[in-house]
């Protein structure tokens, strides 16, 4: 722990927090009418997003998925254009045409996240190879479910990424469902860290409920390709405690099982108890950063409200420079 | 005649055709488990087993590729795509394996598969959960393409494809599973390759297929009242199309407008505006009116959702232009 | 003016485009060690050295990917597609990705890459090796499309293709790399969108592009000799396509024609004829007539692969049928 | 070696043999004009096929490459539709339609020849899962190259494969180039059979020059599918003596370097050496093989060429049922 300062400690609770208290929000909202589309809540997996970015500079790249809140905060984009995009208003990072499957911040390196599962990974690998071609010391990290891990795409760009020792860190959440499909049902393999193996590469496992785990296993893998060391393989073991998407029935899984993940591998709590053991952090620290992470929430809600959604002509717009 | 939903109908229809022929089987992701997204698969496994009812891994191409495996060996599988979105993934599979297999092996091979996928614009799914794809495989010979625009359809067809020989592709809106409509009890199969006229007219053919179809009558109908006559032609089918039926119609209104929501241009009506105009324009008094979605992707926002497809006053407008 | 090969021209476009730009970068299977396999890469590795022009690893959906990814973060990346028979593997990457992600970021990306596609029939390639699959691209917003049909065009679009900050697909037919024409010393570009009318008329447009507008070429100097006065026009670019060009000859010569390789149904003819048949109508006297390739995969045989696609002869009599 | 009698050697002899005289043959005929389009030979890894082959029925799949001739005699296809096919001509297995890279023998479970590498992994992943739907016992073969390996569908069909336990072999026949491509600059792991742990199955690597060695460990295989127990990896590993195609410049490589392993791991002379030494065979009886085999080639040679091309109304055969 050695490399975790109080200040770090306390970004790093405010961000989980954050995700943690952004996701509630848009839940609700979406449930009140006022978010539309799909919304993948990414509670219970804070720790993921927030041990890896703290290892990110502003101008590395990362990649995200359809379930892509957390991984959009956590590279520092601001509350009031995400919040403004997934209610589909013009205000929004995108303009009201991405919505929370397409959100990106391309001014923190945030490539976007993507309404493709698996779509990911070749994007991140370019953007390594653009890293690597200038010499810029960049990296690229991409996030993708265990569901993603089956896709073709995780072949060719481990591959290549391997091949070419190209500096991106492909950080696997696996949090045991693939939409209503249990990952070993179609995941033929225990740990998708194994399939380091098949690309000579590191493949490390990690427990994604400790952020302090995640931190450490993320530093190395980021250390090493800024390096030039190469790519490496993260599977950080998770539970996805909300349904699939705002909605889900979630018929294919038992409330017990779900309760049972809530009480012992909740990120937040984790977190808490270790640092209140530890004696880093007082409760009195964090919910002082509790009381302004809720304040952010409520004006990224009064933006989000205020704000108009796109004029009809503003359709054409962005699609060619 | 009893009225269920469109997802009930092609429910209705693997049920029977599983039950009648044992090698029929069904593949895709999250089918099993939940009965499918719209709720298209729901009871399946429970009737037939979770061998013949398979949930998949994330791996599109390999879903499609190893159905037409499947179909190779005897079998006769049906390939669920999640959204028709994704069915680039397994472009390859489709167009240099499925469609050609047959050809390219000089008739040894017969490839019995059906691919389902369930297309078009619902709640802001935004650009890649909302496309209309059904263009593109005009293009591809050896395919066969359906696209039904209501329940009692999407159970004829879907029987029909399945009983194919020919690698078909069945497109499914998802606006239309919820929607009801009479279905007939006994056992029926509808035709590929036929259109159906579902209103005569002879001021003016609009032809069209699924959810735009009820579009298009929506428009009929206001321009009824206006005193036009309108034919309005559901295509059901678009490879092999049913040319007759719309080149008779065209003789007999001498005015076409097309209508779907797929982008405009490079869309079906692009072909059947060029088949129109190379085989019966003498019989044309105006301008052939296409419409279709906007060249954009699909925007998120409701408030630009909604204007990206063609609407009943865009058909409406189109009509009345060459009228 | 000297002239040079279509695979000589491409060349040099890379490497005075690599020359100006570092951030230009070339990857696809084969290009590095032997220079392509039609020789339109040789010797670039040797000028740029082995980073600059890359070897792939058989991964086609992630060549196209990192191509996206490599320009969200700043490159200029060409990427090679081998044969267009393979762009279905990267099919999603193309249109779910490289074409909708300006537009679905609300303008906060820029995607300047270039996917070259070398496509046609050639010498009994046979069903996976000969296609032509440009239409497909029409109707998937986002995307141009450049198709050149000689020396002088191949290099002037490359260069803009490389320059252009939105994706750019870049069709170059294979047995067009072969032959020989001029091309200006000096540096220039093809701007993207603009149509050459190649030989001015008055009877009739033929509008045609890459390979098959030689075939075009021929068959109006047969009509000349009967006394029908032909308008050739080179599409160059089909997407943003230059309907004005079109529009204009069509007004002139009222008849129109349109000749491709790829298959016919749904192919960009459909668009070109759909277009002018909303668009223009009422200058047409006659039937619009398209020429593509049958609709069936491409044979092996040589005795009927050279049936396959539109022939000279095909041109020459569809152009009688209408005048 | 007891599972291999006499009649079983002499049968490898022939079928390699076969291989070796077919492909010079129509090496020779490529060159002369007579075969049209792009033909990949199989010399020097002929005891791929034949060893995998000797363990199938003629019930059971294969899917072949581009360089499918060796696979297609190997399952038992006749030499004179061959012949006829890659030369054009309406007799051959497609009527002309399909060529070398499209050569299939649906009667011996042939599945095809495939232009698109890496395209046959699926079609045999879904054959695999028609047998095991059916109960057939039927196993399938997927043949693929070490450049195949690095594409996507080798991922999602070794993945799917293992998920639901198919009686599937997939067969890398790793020649050390992909095309002009050395097999490890884009290729990131030593052994392609390693791969094998990252979808837990099997991974065996197998002396592709050897026709006993890849037997046995196909035998293993196949037995192992048979019986319910699912996919195995084998990579056989080999070396591609002659160009990618026929008039391959073969710029990439030196001479030095294809005689080195010409001498050495010719798997004709390898079985000669090792059935002499064992007293097997006599130099005899194979000298016997060898021109039964020679007249076989002739008689598919003529049959090729006296047999018409097809008619231009046939174009739009067997384009759909
Ligand atoms: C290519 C593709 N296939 C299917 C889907 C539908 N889909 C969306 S999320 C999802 C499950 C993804 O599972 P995983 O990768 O584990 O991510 P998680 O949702 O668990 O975070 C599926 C199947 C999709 N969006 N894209
Ligand atoms: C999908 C695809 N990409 C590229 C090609 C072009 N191509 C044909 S063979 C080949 C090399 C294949 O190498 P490997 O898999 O090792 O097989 P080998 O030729 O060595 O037997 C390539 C790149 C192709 N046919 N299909
Ligand atoms: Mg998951
Ligand atoms: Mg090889």
């Amino acid at each position: 722990m050695n490399s975790i300062d109080k200040e770090l400690l306390i970004k790093m609770y405010m961000n989980m927090v954050k995700i943690r208290r952004f996701e509630e929000k848009a839940n609700e909202l979406f449930l009140n009418g006022e978010i539309p589309g799909f919304v993948h809540l990414y509670i219970g997996e804070e720790a993921i997003a927030t041990g890896v970015m703290f290892n990110l500079n502003t101008d590395d790249y990362i990649t995200s998925t359809h379930r892509g809140h957390g991984h959009t905060i956590s590279k520092g984009a601001e509350l009031k254009p995400m919040m403004a995009e997934i209610m589909g208003k013009k205000t929004g990072y995108c303009h009201g045409k991405g919505g929370s499957m397409h959100i990106a911040d391309f001014k923190v390196g945030m490539l976007g996240a993507n309404g493709v599962v698996g779509g990911g990974f070749a994007i991140a690998t370019g953007a390594a190879l653009a890293a690597k071609l200038r010499g810029s010391k960049q990296v690229a990290v991409c996030f993708f479910g265990d569901g993603a891990s089956n896709r073709g795409t995780f072949h060719e760009s481990l591959n290549m990424a391997s091949a070419w020792r190209l500096p991106v860190i492909f950080v696997c959440e696996n949090n045991q469902y693939a939409s209503t499909t249990p990952y070993r049902t179609t995941t033929s393999v225990e740990n998708i860290a194994d399939r380091a193996i098949g690309y000579s590469i590191p493949g490390v496992v990690a427990n994604g409920n400790d952020v302090f785990d995640v931190y450490e296993v993320a530093k190395a893998a980021v250390e090493r390709a800024r390096e030039g060391g190469g790519p490496t393989l993260i599977e950080a073991k998770t539970y996805r405690i909300k349904g699939h998407f705002v909605g889900d029935p979630e018929m294919y899984r038992t409330k017990e099982e779900v309760n049972e993940h809530f009480e012992n591998d909740d990120p937040i709590k984790n977190f808490k108890s270790q640092v209140l053991r530890r004696g880093e952090l007082t409760d009195e620290e964090m919910d002082d950063i509790d009381k302004r992470v809720a304040d952010e929430i409520k004006e990224a809600v009064e933006y989000g409200r205020k704000s108009p959604y796109p004029e009809p002509e503003e359709i054409y717009d962005d699609l060619y420079v | 005649m009893r009225e269920i939903t469109f997802a009930e109908a092609t429910l209705e229809a693997m049920a029977e055709e599983m039950e009648r022929d044992p090698r029929v089987f069904v593949m895709g992701e999250d089918i099993a488990r939940q009965g499918g997204i719209f709720g298209q698969f729901k009871g399946l496994p429970q009737k037939f087993g979770y061998d013949r009812v398979r949930d998949t891994p994330i791996s599109e191409t390999t879903i499609v590729g190893s159905g037409v495996g499947a179909a190779l060996a005897g079998m006769r599988p049906v390939v669920d795509m999640h959204f028709v979105d994704f069915v680039g993934i397994a472009m390859d599979e489709i167009y240099n394996q499925m469609a050609k297999v047959r050809y390219m092996f000089g008739g040894q091979a017969t490839v019995p598969v059906v691919l389902r996928a369930p297309d078009g614009i619902t709640q802001s799914a935004a650009a890649q959960h909302s496309q209309s794809l059904e263009a593109w495989f005009l293009h591809v010979p050896g395919l066969k393409v359906v696209i039904p625009s209501n329940p009692a359809d999407a159970k004829g067809l879907l029987k029909s494809a399945i009983r194919d020989d020919n690698p078909v592709l069945y497109f499914e809106n998802k606006v239309l599973y919820r929607q009801k409509g009479p279905v007939p009890e006994d056992e029926y199969l509808t035709p590929i390759g036929q259109a159906n006229v579902v209103k005569e007219g002879k001021d003016v053919t609009i032809v069209s297929y699924s959810i735009t179809l009820q579009k298009c009558i929506e428009a009929a109908k206001r321009l009824e009242q206006e005193g036009i006559n309108v034919e309005v032609i559901d295509l059901r089918t678009i490879v092999p199309m049913d040319k007759e039926t719309i080149y008779n119609s065209v003789k007999k209104t001498k005015h076409l407008v097309i209508a779907h929501e797929a982008v405009k241009t490079g869309g079906v009506g692009a072909e059947i505006a060029a088949a129109v105009a190379e085989d019966v324009i003498e019989y044309l008094d105006g301008p052939i009116m296409r419409l279709g979605g906007k060249f954009t992707p699909i925007p998120f926002s409701p408030a630009l959702e909604k204007i990206w497809p063609p609407s009943v006053e865009d058909i409406y407008s189109a009509v009345k232009q060459i009228i």
